[in-house]
């Protein structure tokens, strides 16, 4: 495939443009989706090129904007839902866990609900307590909804076309500061699994599993600890839902240390449905314990200072991991 | 409480909506009443003498609303509908042995016995659904119409709840976007008078709801929820509208349960005035339809007869059926969680 | 779009409602606009050149609307607002200090830097917070009301909100719980004509959003937003409504933003008519203000001047301030989770 | 204090009526709470004793009905706000996780939530899947708020007091399937700390940690393990927020086996934090993996036959049990 640097929403952007124009069946609504293309660009020139029957700005309307989309999928089209910031899921939340990802299973199978809702996740930029939260784990625990979290360029493209394709539920997180990240992203349209973690890159001293953003940070630790002689795994599990807990659990044996990093609050996130998978499965494998990195118990501050301090970074990923190595 | 009624409102079908009514159609609206009934009685009692598990919301003493919209629509016409559900899915065709079986937890319900009561479902009949979330069924159905309207396939959709749904924001929001998009949807609210145990005096500052319609500048209509014929004359105007692309239209249809909010057995506390009760089954839905289809001619008791007989025999043949249908395989219990 | 108004709404503020206008009123009024305007300014500049972090959504334009509800409320009386907050704030007496130096997220800040711009709170002035989530505030302004109404202190709550923002849920749920339990509360909708950068026309079909009153049986007014005078007069009427236990009032000011959406740069994606922006300024609330306090000889373009100077003083001092506080120390970062 | 027999929903009954009766501020609001004493009979009585300016019912209108309470609680009161099924927690996140947990800390201190939410989870009674869930996993993610779900008639009323004295957010999960168990209660006015485990017994092999209607089961667990020769100790963690991890640590520490059970699905659940936690700190001691017994990841079926496989009971966990004693 023909293959150049793309920014991660210019590529998330280009796969909505491919898979709207290859399937007749995918529209999409949400708050300014149309005629501003979505606050943060995601949805720039849909609206011209597809026209305003495919592409609809709504009213602020959470809950409708969801269920319109879990009715139309029922009826078999393919509704993208924006939700702008996934911060805004609690006005909505009843129309994604109670309908959209029960209907299938409450319906003893009888209807398929491909509906794909994107959103915008993520601190650091200083949008505070209500604007800058990662939900997923939440969103993990829900059965009959799938989570994706892109975290490079070429996810965002593959990880939206194949939510769209795919016949359940799916929230596609968008990261709000990898939004200017570049990679090399294939002009042709493509599309990711669900449910197939990415190996980084390889190691032998220690895994990094880390989510969303912390991907980018966990790759700078990476080359960091190498240059001080640790060899660090790192994956990315590219869904938290569903989770590709072999690939960790592989890596996990063969390291035998375990590093989960995420932007989330510790307590009760993902990292800890990690952690227990990874010691319930390679128990005898592990030289210290399953060790979390990610944000302390708090909401997410305003100043910088303090939000600097709140999500983790390479540095604290570095320190983690060496310490995580040198207790055994 | 409002004096006068809200621009766009109106009372009560057009005028002269009973002429042409025709012998086919109070038997239809007769039949589909009665199965109502009769439908939930039985189920009603297998689950108080503990035959039948879970719980039930009896729609019993609403039926007019469920017969009279059903009746002005097709198959591909989607409904959603409520806790209170029963009646939208028997109305728009549901058929009798896998809603039994579905009551019964069996293999051979509507959902494989992984829903019950409160999640009948009917895909071939356009029945989106039952909804144990108050609400919930509402922007659901705006998403069917969107469906429709995407495809210019022609269809419609109608979302069925009650007086206290209204005061939720799942209504308001779903009701606005449906009129700012002219959506070709039909919003029926069956005011029964009561949320569960709340008075509408004690959870809304209006007599009637229709005129909730005019802050989505939309059409609502008044209508007599126990005179099947209004009923569905009023609906046929929405539907037409709807078919014309001019929109949704906010239907209030004035009603009575006359159970308890669940289950068939007294109530714990005396919420309602017995007084009360016995008024609305004075207007008994069934009862008016009858009179009005022999006092025209249309109908003899013994066709009347003729249907509570039959399906009394649909009912004790469903119910066979739903006892001797297997069970679910706990093995299955992760089944169609995904589709894959 | 409708052509009568619904039952129980009106336009614009009691006849002569400004006669009887004192200059201490005007200077206050005044004061209020240009302090708003003038803090939005500068904070606006500041974020643009790097020099605060965050993103702001301004209040400039709509002035009025703060300057004349805040002028009937005293610091008891309780208000909740929006992500565009800054305007209700400060005219609710909020101080420029704490502003800036929450802006600049520094300990000294209204929110100890913790909360930003769409958090700014005053509890000593009544204002019960910005926030972020649209139609996040309604609810827990009612929730005010209800306490003031539980203690009987005499208070009232204000809640304001945009055009928008009358299409979620949260406002449906809580003008309807207000009216039914009479609670004095004001409903303030700031309508500038968009939700972002959606025009009112193409998030609902309403003119008029004081109509929505109507589904709840309470009274509406449509009033200028330019006024703050007018506006200050139909609050009054709602407020004695509210203290006399007759319970709350839907306020539509129309009224317009200056600004993007966000900020205080051009536009991304021309979404509004230069022409409809030009018009607007024409009508500029504190403009309007001047001119009627010269005409009728309450106060003389000195007397504005020396507003002006004073609120350029203030803010210099302000921004010294914050910008020479201290900043918060992340050791202390998980303070105030919990009160302890 | 004199003790006696009380129902669970009794228990709780009697704890809001005294508190009422001690505390002027505190009020109820919810749907169907006043005239009718709620669905669950949480609340008879307290209108006839206390009036309708302090017992009201609502309309169907969550999201108003907690922000009412955030607001009343923000000005000093103590409000009650009830939820009836914590399935319909999803239309009113927002107030629950943006506004009432987040607005001390946003605010920078300024203000204090001395709000309750009482609700009803739990599966058990083919109420299916929208009527029998057990969603606290969601609530211990966010800071600021508090979970309590009480386990026996004396936690019912102790938590209920202790909540609502709370400063903080806090929300009471009752189970529907425990309304009518009995179980001793002391007829004064007293509370529970949050944040305070219950060893429920002692026990030497494995310990056992089970939240909400599960400490039933895993207590009838461990009085079959113990008649098998296994000493089981039971705890309680009573809140799930915050949790009294230390309790559980010091457990692990002596019996070197942990096993964790809970009605919600597993993946994801409040189990995976507990099992992070305990094996971060006590990895040295543990002689099996960290085990957890819950329910599989699909929505609450109505058919009993599948109910009764999908909820965690005694006898599976005496076999979970007797795995991990057995494994080392
Ligand atoms: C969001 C939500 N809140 C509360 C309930 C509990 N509940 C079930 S039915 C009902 C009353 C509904 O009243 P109405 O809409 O008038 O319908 P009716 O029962 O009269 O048919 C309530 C409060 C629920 N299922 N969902
Ligand atoms: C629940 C929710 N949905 C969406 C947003 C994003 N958002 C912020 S402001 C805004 C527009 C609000 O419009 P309006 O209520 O008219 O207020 P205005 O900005 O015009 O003052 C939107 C959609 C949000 N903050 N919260
Ligand atoms: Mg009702
Ligand atoms: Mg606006």
């Amino acid at each position: 495939m023909n293959t150049r640097e793309l920014t991660y929403v210019k590529a998330f952007n280009e796969g909505m443009h491919q898979i709207m124009a290859e399937d007749p069946d995918v529209f999409l609504i949400g708050e300014d989706v149309a005629g501003y293309g979505g606050v943060f660009h995601m949805f720039d020139g849909l609206l011209t090129t597809f026209g305003d029957k495919r592409v609809k700005d709504t009213p602020i309307a959470e809950q409708a904007i969801i269920g319109l989309g879990v009715g139309a999928a029922a009826r078999g089209l393919r509704p993208v839902c924006d939700l702008m910031f996934m911060d805004f899921i609690g006005v909505a939340m009843d129309q994604i866990f109670n309908q959209a990802a029960k209907m299938k299973y409450m319906f003893g199978g009888a209807v398929s609900v491909p509906l794909t809702i994107t959103t915008a996740g993520g601190a650091g930029m200083s949008a505070a307590a209500q604007h800058s939260q990662s939900l997923e784990a939440w969103l993990a625990h829900i059965p009959g909804l799938k989570v994706a979290m892109p975290a490079s360029p070429y996810d965002a493209k593959g990880l939206i076309v194949g939510a769209i394709r795919d016949d359940n539920p799916v929230i596609v997180v968008l990261n709000k500061k990898m939004l200017g990240v570049k990679g090399p992203v294939p002009e042709e349209l493509y599309s990711i699994p669900l449910g197939v973690a990415n190996i980084v890159c390889e190691g032998d001293d220690v895994t990094i599993v880390a989510i969303g953003r912390m991907v980018i940070e966990a790759t700078k630790a990476a080359q960091a600890l190498g240059e001080q002689g640790i060899s660090a795994e790192v994956i990315d599990p590219r869904t938290v839902q569903p989770l590709d807990i072999d690939t960790i659990v592989t890596s996990a044996k063969k390291t035998n240390r375990v590093l989960i990093v995420h932007e989330a609050v510790q307590f009760g996130g993902i990292g800890a449905e990690i952690s227990s998978q990874v010691q319930e499965s390679a128990f005898d494998y592990l030289d210290a314990p399953v060790t979390r990195l990610a944000a302390p118990f708090a909401p997410v501050p305003y100043a910088p200072i303090l939000e600097n301090a709140y999500v983790p970074d390479a540095a604290r990923i570095v320190a983690a991991a060496r310490q995580l190595v040198e207790r055994s | 409480m409002t004096e006068t009624l809200a621009p766009n409102v109106t009372y009560g079908p057009p005028e002269g909506y009973a002429a042409g009514v025709t012998r086919e159609l109070v038997l239809d609206l007769h039949r589909r009443m009665v199965r109502i009934r009769m439908f939930e009685e039985s189920a009603g009692k297998l689950v108080e003498s503990g035959d039948m598990p879970g719980f039930l919301h009896l729609y019993v003493g609403q039926e007019a609303v469920a017969a009279g919209v059903m009746s002005v629509l097709d198959d591909v016409d989607q409904i959603t509908s409520t806790h209170r559900g029963h009646g939208h899915a028997i109305a728009k065709g549901a058929e009798f042995r896998p809603m039994f079986a579905e009551l019964y937890g069996k293999t051979t319900g509507y959902c494989k016995g992984r829903g019950g009561s409160m999640h009948i479902v009917d895909m071939n009949r356009g029945m989106l659904g039952a909804n144990a979330i108050v609400g919930g069924g509402i922007p659901i159905a705006i998403g069917a119409a969107f469906a429709a309207q995407y495809r210019g396939d022609g269809s419609v959709a109608a979302s069925f709840f009650g007086d206290g749904a209204t005061n939720i924001g799942a209504f308001h929001e779903s009701v606005n976007m449906a009129a700012v998009w002219d959506l070709p949807v039909l919003f029926i609210c069956e005011n029964n008078g009561y949320a569960e145990f709340t008075a509408q005096g004690n959870h809304m500052r209006l007599d009637d709801i229709a005129e909730r319609a005019n802050s989505y500048g939309i059409p609502g209509v008044v209508v007599d929820g126990m005179d099947a014929l209004a009923v569905r004359a009023v609906a046929k105007v929405a539907v037409d509208r709807a078919k014309r692309g001019e929109g949704p239209t906010l239907i209030e249809a004035k009603t009575y349960r006359y159970f308890d909010h669940q289950g068939i057995k007294g109530m714990r506390i005396p919420y309602r005035d017995p007084a009360e009760v016995e008024a609305w089954k004075e207007r008994d839905a069934i009862r008016l339809l009858e009179v009005i289809g022999t006092e025209r001619g249309l109908a003899t008791p013994e066709d009347f007869a003729a249907i509570l007989a039959q399906t009394e025999t649909d009912i004790a043949d469903a119910i066979e059926f739903a006892r001797s249908s297997p069970d679910p395989d706990p093995a299955d219990i992760l089944d169609d969680v995904y589709t894959v």
